[in-house]
């Protein structure tokens, strides 16, 4: 497997394959061995628990799924007392913890708690989940703010710190390049585009929020094309995401600047998406005679 | 109530059957597969798709749909499934000898019980799992079974059939005769499995009367596995005293159907938030 | 057909359904009758001829289409003298002409222009095509700039005034508000999003501009998402677009808030989607006896 | 030159034959279509799919496909067919009886003409429109058919065959046979089809000994019928006289290769461009 060795930052990976925050968790274990993935990115954690949103949460639409879970998780105490314990006992790959907060103050609180504990490789800010009113995206979308969380976080640790981005906003490249100035050691794009459906007959939404995240094939021409404008724009390295179902898929980001990828949605499309990935890049590049390094950032327009 | 590891598998469809309406039935055979299940758990399960599809593009290989373990006998588990849409459909289209790619078993399953007089309700595609599980239960306890459904291609066998529209059994709401039967048939539990108005009705009904009550609750699912949290629906935890206001305050999560149900106590689901 | 009235601000539509920009032409009008629409929107005309972007322009992916024609057209004066004409002698349906500029005196210059011209209905304003860089985006992407265009332009005309919009937005509604604000008569939405492809064998972008603009079935659950949010946020009728193909589709944008829908990536894999649509959605309606003012912006959360 | 208005239509397949390598060719019948059509013309084709595909979700429905005229006889058309990708597998799925969905006659087509030396260069899959020009024009000309493919599957009934791993024929790039046989066999006039790089060395060949050459050249597609500008290419339109440097610079526009071709005259395309 040497073949498939890269790197995020200062994070070594076995595997260019990871996994997508919230769509994968140690039961999908049960189905694969660890080692296809580079990295375990655990569901975002923030300080207080959240109940999450109202169902129904989820509509797979004709290219993809809308979700709305609203970040439902048990809190950063809980997450320290009973799911970190259980991650470190199973994992032998780097663990990354997403978290995320409605202030810069509650993020710093977050690592600093986070620091005290061991088996964690590093952070994952999440500043882009779009079924978080006013909280998460109000973050996503204003380089300034970018700016300070990553400023004011950086000095906390000496891990990964990887910032991830909305795909909502107007210029992706400047928040890129705001993190990047800001301390962040990687960025990970894309969270979910914002997404509805509606029931024709009836005209109910068939998300109780209304407005959820899109994800899944339907959304990878734009994850595409925001990872692109993004590895242009920073030196920072790059774990993509948005739609990659396929080991074809994964080389697409890959020669647009990713480093690294994650799979989301895929893991419900099928749960042996990632060793899948994984078995599909490995023979390309053998057959090809490539390494990732001939391919990363390699894309000709 | 047990939970085992859930497996992922293709397995050849060993036979298929057809029934009244949109209703038909696939048949896999798994002899190990079967000694994992219970009454109450269910399964993901799919036309046979390829991840590969999508870069054809041919057709996008779409999500997993839960179906309950209908029947488990001899190795064999059957799924009783009704076409209502995109995945169903998918799953009709299943001959004999095709594959069906499976997840499971899933979920906590009904708790078994003995030397009670039960009542099965089942509305609609609530039925399915309710027969395994008196199947499980036939031999050590009394059993009676309710079912109700719009019309005529929406019944099966059991002990007392209401239709919508009258056109099989009795006329009207199935639940119009659970009080009536729960009283009559002396029953001191309650299993269900349908629509949620109907469940919510009878969960109702089975706290006026005091009788225990687990109910199959459904959910549209991502993952089926505990991972996603999109399959939540409100469940009391506990109660909280408010000590001023002399009140209990009901506290309460969003629990996964996939994974601490499908089967909930019917007092614990917070009925008016559905 | 009584019962498919609509309007549009100013305009008054004999169907919902009509045809986005860039999409359809007099040629597809050889394939069924115009009755079945609404209105005729055509390509977006410049100022000056533009010769286009460089192919391959066009990519179809797993769930839509990517394209980079970057606008090319005859410019305004071939418009009036070769295109107009021809529109008028085949159209009995209302005519919109879709403009764009690189400034807004050059949006004023093409509408004072046209202005001298009959058989016009109105004019969609196109400031959110995403392969022309710096011109149409430039625009579409700041309220300011849309208010003071809408400002401008609207004492020029009496005729509908619609603004096209960008979904590659951080926030819709507050640039739907200033168009509103501006004296815009009607909101179009949405252009394509910012879309990619890459060849996985050779890295090779499968457009010749690399980025391009991504359209179709795949956009659905966004478009929707955003004229929705729309919707909320002003008066204006809508006018909305984003990957419908089915009557099924055209309903959950009306439900949204559309009063009209327009159909854009549908004519290439349909050239008979518009009167497909129409009588789909005439039976649903008849069906159902309900008209299209009890569905449009109906829709229940 | 002729346009007629194209039509949209859906067809049976009248027959399929199988060829070697990923080739087929599907034939239908419809004598007025069949009246409509001439040589280089092509049709926007696409094995029978419904929007409502996409509603139910099970497959989307996507582009037509461009395919040429292959031939055109007594009311049947067949198109000759190289499957290389999601459009043209689904078409390569279809059986005699299937319908098939057409838009057309499309493209300007070839110019007919009479007393020449004629040569065809084709490449690949450019093969099939030269076959029905080649039908029209051999009672009225001389005519000689220099084919290329990348290997003994590629290859087709004509006068000289080259491949490039030398299975069949001569070995090497076609086009390294065309300067000698237009000299060789007194060819004036050239008609080509094939990969673009093939065409643009062929145009330098013909250029430089002043031969007439009009090629039909490839374009991905999405209306085919000249609306969505998406199948451009760049060509020549007029030439501007720059005094002060004495040398005539190109004007140049991109045409569109559904609408004002596919067949350029091969001088006028702007090579260096492709
Ligand atoms: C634990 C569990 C066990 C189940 N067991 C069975 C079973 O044994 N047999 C069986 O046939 N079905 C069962 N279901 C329901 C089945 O999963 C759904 O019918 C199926 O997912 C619908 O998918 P679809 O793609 O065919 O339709 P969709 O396209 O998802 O929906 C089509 C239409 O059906 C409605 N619909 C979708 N899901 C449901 C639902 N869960 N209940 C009611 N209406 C719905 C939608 O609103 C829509 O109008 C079970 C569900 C759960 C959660
Ligand atoms: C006017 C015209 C006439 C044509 N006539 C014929 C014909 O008679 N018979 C025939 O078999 N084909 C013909 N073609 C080519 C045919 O249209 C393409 O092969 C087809 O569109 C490919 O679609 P796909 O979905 O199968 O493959 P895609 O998924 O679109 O592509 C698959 C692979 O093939 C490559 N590819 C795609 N299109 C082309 C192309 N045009 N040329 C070379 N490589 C391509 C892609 O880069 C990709 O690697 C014609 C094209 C034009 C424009
Ligand atoms: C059900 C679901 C839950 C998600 N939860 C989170 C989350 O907790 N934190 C986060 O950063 N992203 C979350 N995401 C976004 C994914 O991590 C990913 O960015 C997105 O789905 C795009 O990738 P995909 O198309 O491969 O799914 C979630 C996505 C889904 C579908
Ligand atoms: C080939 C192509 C050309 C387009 N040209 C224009 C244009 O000239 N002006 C414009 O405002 N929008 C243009 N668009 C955008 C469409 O009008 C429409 O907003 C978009 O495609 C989304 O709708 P759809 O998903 O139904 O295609 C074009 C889209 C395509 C696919
Ligand atoms: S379906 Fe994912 S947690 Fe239940
Ligand atoms: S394919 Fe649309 S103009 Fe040629």
């Amino acid at each position: 497997m040497k073949q498939l060795n890269t790197s995020l930052g200062k994070l070594k990976l076995n595997s260019p394959v990871t996994v997508a925050s919230g769509t994968f968790d140690l039961e999908n274990l049960d189905f694969f061995g660890q080692d296809f993935l580079g990295a375990f990115i655990c569901k975002t954690i923030t300080r207080h628990s959240r109940i999450g949103n109202p169902p129904p949460r989820l509509y797979e639409s004709e290219a993809g799924l809308i979700n709305s879970i609203g970040l439902q998780n048990p809190g950063l105490d809980k997450f320290i007392s009973d799911i970190l314990p259980r991650l470190n006992a199973a994992l032998n790959i780097p663990l990354v913890v997403s978290i995320s907060g409605s202030s810069i103050t509650e993020f710093a609180e977050i690592i600093c708690r986070l620091e005290m504990e061991s088996g964690i490789s590093g952070y994952e800010l999440n500043v882009s989940c779009p079924n978080v009113e006013k909280e998460g995206i109000a973050f996503g979308v204003h380089p300034e703010v970018v700016f300070e969380l990553c400023k004011t976080l950086a000095p906390f640790t000496q891990k990964e710190l990887i910032v991830k981005l909305s795909p909502n906003v107007t210029d992706i490249a400047a928040i890129a390049k705001a993190a990047e100035a800001g301390g962040a050691s990687s960025i990970a794009l894309i969270n979910t585009l914002w997404g509805m459906a509606i029931d024709y007959k009836t005209g109910r939404s068939q998300i109780k929020m209304g407005v959820g995240g899109y994800s899944g094939i339907g959304i990878k021409p734009v994850a595409l094309a925001l990872t692109y404008k993004v590895a242009k724009a920073v030196k920072l390295p790059i774990i993509a995401m948005g739609g990659i179902y396929t080991w074809q898929d994964a080389l697409e980001f890959l020669w647009a600047g990713a480093s690294a990828i994650a799979l989301g949605t895929a893991n419900f499309i099928d749960p042996l998406a990632a060793p899948k990935v994984f078995a599909g890049l490995q023979d390309f590049l053998a057959e090809k005679k490539l390494g990732l390094q001939d391919i990363i950032g390699k894309c000709e327009v | 109530m047990k939970q085992n590891i859930p497996v992922r598998l293709d397995r050849r469809i060993y036979s298929r059957e057809e029934l009244c309406g949109e209703y038909f039935i696939l048949w896999i055979w798994d002899d190990n597969l079967s000694r994992k299940c219970h009454p109450g758990q269910f399964f993901e399960i799919r036309a046979h798709a390829s991840l590969l599809d999508a870069f054809d593009a041919r057709s996008l290989p779409k999500l997993y749909k839960p179906i309950s373990i209908y029947d488990n006998a001899d190795g064999r588990i059957g799924f009783f499934i009704k076409k209502v849409g995109a995945g169903t459909s998918a799953l009709a289209k299943l001959k004999a000898g095709d594959k069906l790619e499976l997840i499971g078993p899933l979920g906590n399953g009904f708790n078994p019980v003995s030397n009670k007089r039960v009542l099965l309700l089942s509305g609609g595609i609530g039925y399915p799992p309710l027969w395994y599980l008196q199947k499980e239960l036939i031999n050590h306890n009394k059993i009676f079974w309710l079912h109700g459904g719009a019309n005529q291609d929406d019944v099966f066998p059991c002990d007392e059939v209401w239709t919508m529209d009258g056109s099989f059994g009795k006329k009207g709401m199935v639940t119009e005769g659970l009080a009536p039967l729960i009283l009559e048939k002396k029953i001191n539990l309650v299993y269900s499995c349908g629509p949620i108005p109907m469940l919510k009705q009878a969960a109702k009904i089975t706290r006026e009367l005091g009788i225990r009550h687990y109910t199959s609750l459904e959910a549209y699912m991502a993952c089926g596995i505990g991972v996603c949290h999109g399959c939540a629906v409100p469940i009391r935890t506990d109660t909280k005293e408010d000590i001023e206001a002399g009140t209990s305050i009901p506290q309460w999560d969003y629990l996964r159907v996939c994974k601490e149900g499908p089967v909930f106590n019917a007092e614990d689901v917070m009925w008016s938030m559905l």
